[in-house]
């Protein structure tokens, strides 16, 4: 294992102190429990956004904290989701009379982390919503399993809420919208190499020279098949064609293709694949209104990629152009 | 004997983190082992002044290791725990009735919080077999005899999760993939209770 | 060799039509010869600013193309020099009366096809100033060398050069503050693995398990000396002693100190880097007034990270925080 | 002869490009057989209507090297062949003398813009040893004779490089770490030199 760490058990501490040093006009870091929240938070007469999970994902979650987009990031160690009691504190620290939304990836963990932290926040008084994405169509969403993953469309979702929130939506509408962007995004992956966990010390699986995880998550687990290597634009195909069967997307439909790297991608290779995706939108009859392109959502040093496309509605599309102030997402301010 | 137990399972977990890490990296993303041995740590630095009833220790347990472990075992031990603790209210001594009504009262909230059934290939199907292998206990025999059985069922469960397909947790998402590895829950499930048989023997 | 590709000779190619497709609003691109530039070029009555150099440094430079930065830019193929005809092309679509200054990095085949450039654009009527930068402590400058490389300050001295023109500079400012800015700018690098260059097929060099490259430039080039891995607190110290050294940097010197990742190293771990560097930096009296952390400058898909440091002077913050608008770095607009 | 020249230093050039990048891996950034053989791919796919004299198609040929080539040797080659244009103006058979001209030209361009000298670990250090083959040429040889001489007089420079310490392009940030390692730019001006005698040959 070759990192740029210190020690397995202080990588996350010292990444936040990190964060707090490179940013003090945008975040204020906690470090026990650790959280990442706005520097001017609560902001006033706001619904705050809350969300959070494992570590080794970055920028998500802490470094899309700030202006137009979360109040608070709680960060879990490396793969593992926080605990109530950061969730709690973070909660706590941003939530004022508009309340707060908490969002969730389906994670087992992460949901059953954020559920005793609501209980708690609700005993103490506070109005929270949550709202659980869900967007990764390489799970079968069935009785027989912990339901689909939330991985890209995670980001849409807090970037469009984030928008509304500091545009003065309340709490039901930014759970509403949250549930709307959830249920018009759908994302795919696909792994080159694994990722090594710093405790552990050693790569989460082998993948031979000829082959790549198909339908990767973003912890290192497996995928739901193990396929021969293939070109970009094949790959590309392999992961839109269920992307626009699942939705389904059809002719027509204003759409934000967000093609991202899973952390040890270069991003000369992201505007390969996304030409390829592109491509295949348009051929589709899709309008590809919005783009993103960039390793936004990632595991570690895992060399791959994943697919995310969003159907755009006016209001989603309004909220993604808001400005927004944060580490990693920034524009229009 | 509590605390005995305690420090124990925080041993043996440590020494075993590796091991449950690897368990956890073929079926799920590997932290496994860190997880509980980051939560047990913590409860082992607890003890030095430990509450002083069982119920108290058993909540303080619980909240420690819901407010470390993190992931999907922790609020699931931390769940375990404290359902013990409520459950240890109406129990004096820890006899065999005793330790009955505190695992089942542990497992049941267990399973309410995952809403997993046996066969689900998770901690359950250590926890679940341990807990029958106390009630089945027919006439009062001795505590230790009776741990000890409870922790074997326990390890035959969690060997059983072997062949099984995960439907609940990160390892569901590999579908029939899941099937051929043993569940890191079951496996540190099967270690505590390991830990408590050898306390008490 | 694993990467999302079609095939090595069309990488370069595709990833600008990625480009393209992901950017319209940004960004206008033309393939033979291949360049970049503001889709509202040429601004009038602005200096343009023109860069360029091999591709594989993504999102150096075509993703700092846009409003507040540079005019356009000349990708070569990968590691490669652009062409003199190229680097006329985009020097002939974005200048105006005010004509263009050329930021090239001190390589030689960057140095002479810019030359080369600049003389036949000169020939057709054309205002020019070049300026080189080269800021790469870890080459000795010497009668005996090609000169110090240039690295991470060129990404300063494009963003400040960039505001610089946006605000109206004229060439002769606009020379004299990249001077300036290289003048004050020194940087070092590290890889911890190799990067593979797409036609050559397998890594540039080997690296064991426990060695690091020390010294190392931005094509894969072999750095100075192969050392023994380290942890990321010596790592940065190793780094930062020689940058401090070189300028010198003095005790209350304000400065923007750039954390830089190489292509295969995630967030988390530049953040960690970040840290150890700003400690240091600030036990050596400087007051770290900018930061930026992030993969900039990359070498493909190598892990590793550079460390620079500007020391900055009052107009070089005021044109660091002027609004600027491309792929990969944007603010305040 | 010259188109018939330029065609098999295409070839030549294509089929030793992996050996070419591989010395440039070793000590530079690896790209100079893909550089060449991208350049004298586009040289030769300008050869089916080529110009009618000597100079415009040595003009041509530089031309195209510099805008397909990239890199340091895209514009010393291109200049090598641009130079040796411009002195073609002065030739009329292509003789020995003639070669020796158009030679001697070409490197002192290549030496003029990238202002090495030798012994600096270049590419001229095969380029002028070969022009000094020509002129250490007493009474007229035949032009194969003589051609051959260069060529293997590169050769010998390409291999000389091998000790040197770089002190200019891209090997020279190696310092000493640069020695112990052929040249690629020298090795590819050797193959050239080759080309055209086994041309003549
Ligand atoms: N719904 C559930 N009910 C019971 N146990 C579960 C459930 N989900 C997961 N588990 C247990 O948790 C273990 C994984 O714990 P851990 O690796 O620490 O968390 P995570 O899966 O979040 O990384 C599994 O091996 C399984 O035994
Ligand atoms: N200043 C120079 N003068 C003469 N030849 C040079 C000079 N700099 C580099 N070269 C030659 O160019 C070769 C490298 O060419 P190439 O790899 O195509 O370009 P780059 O170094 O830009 O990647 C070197 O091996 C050397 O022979
Ligand atoms: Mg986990
Ligand atoms: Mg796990
Ligand atoms: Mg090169
Ligand atoms: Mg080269």
């Amino acid at each position: 294992m070759k990192k740029l760490i210190n020690a397995p058990d202080r990588v996350v501490t010292e990444a936040l102190e990190g964060m707090a040093a490179a940013h003090p006009d945008l975040l204020t870091v906690h470090l026990d429990p650790a959280y990442i929240m706005r520097a001017d938070a609560p902001v006033k007469g706001k619904a705050a956004l809350v969300s959070g999970g494992g570590s080794g994902h970055e920028p998500m979650h802490g470094g899309y904290v700030g202006r137009g987009m979360l109040d608070a990031a709680c960060p879990g160690a490396v793969f593992t989701s926080p605990t109530p009691d950061q969730i709690l504190a973070a909660t706590r620290a941003v939530t004022g009379e508009q309340g707060a939304l908490h969002i969730v990836k389906n994670y087992t963990g992460d949901v059953m982390n954020f559920d005793m932290a609501a209980d708690l926040a609700r005993e103490e008084g506070l109005r929270l919503e949550a709202v659980i994405i869900d967007d990764d169509v390489a799970v079968k969403d069935s009785l027989y399993t912990a339901g689909r993953r939330g991985v890209g469309g995670t980001i849409l979702a807090e970037k469009i809420c984030g928008g509304a929130a500091e545009a003065g939506a309340d709490l039901g509408s930014l759970a509403r919208l949250c549930r709307d962007v959830n249920a018009s995004v759908r994302s795919m992956g696909v792994a080159l190499t694994s990722c090594t966990v710093p405790h552990v010390g050693k790569p989460s699986f082998e993948l031979g020279e000829d082959e790549m995880e198909f339908g990767i998550g973003i912890h290192g687990e497996p995928g739901r098949k193990r396929v021969g290597m293939e070109s970009a634009d094949r790959i590309a195909d392999m992961l839109m064609q269920p992307i626009l069967e699942d939705l389904p997307f059809r002719r027509g439909d204003p759409v934000l293709l967000f093609v991202n790297g899973l952390g040890g991608t270069p991003l000369i290779e992201l505007y390969i694949v996304y030409r390829a995706a592109h491509r295949i939108a348009q051929a589709h009859g899709l309008t590809v209104a919005r783009s993103l392109v960039g390793s936004y959502i990632t595991s570690l040093e895992m060399a791959g990629t994943s697919i995310t496309l969003l159907r755009l509605t006016d209001e989603m599309t309004r909220y993604w152009d808001a400005p927004c102030v944060t580490p990693a997402l920034r524009w229009g301010a | 004997m509590l605390c005995v137990w305690l420090r124990r399972a925080a041993q043996v977990i440590d020494d075993r983190q590796d091991s449950l890490s690897v368990l956890d990296a073929v079926i799920g993303d590997g932290d496994h082992g860190a997880n509980m041995a980051r939560g047990f740590r913590a409860v082992a630095g607890k003890l030095d002044e430990p509450p002083p009833d069982v119920a108290a220790l058993l909540k303080l347990v619980g909240m420690t290791l819901i407010s470390t472990v993190g992931g999907a075992s922790g609020p699931l031990y931390g769940t375990f725990f404290l359902d013990m603790g409520k459950a240890a209210r109406d129990v004096s001594a820890l006899d065999v009735p005793a330790w009955r009504t505190l695992l089942a009262a542990g497992v049941a909230g267990v399973a309410a919080r995952g809403k997993a059934v046996a066969g689900d290939k998770t901690m359950l199907d250590a926890l679940i077999p341990a807990v029958a292998a106390l009630s089945g206990t027919q006439s009062g025999p001795d505590t230790p005899q009776a741990l000890a059985r409870a922790a074997e069922a326990a390890r035959q469960g969690a060997e059983a999760t072997i062949p099984m397909i995960a439907r609940k947790g990160r390892a569901s998402y590999l579908g029939e993939r899941s099937a051929g590895h043993e569940d890191p829950g079951a496996a540190s499930s099967a270690l505590l209770l390991t830990a408590l048989a050898d306390t008490a023997g």
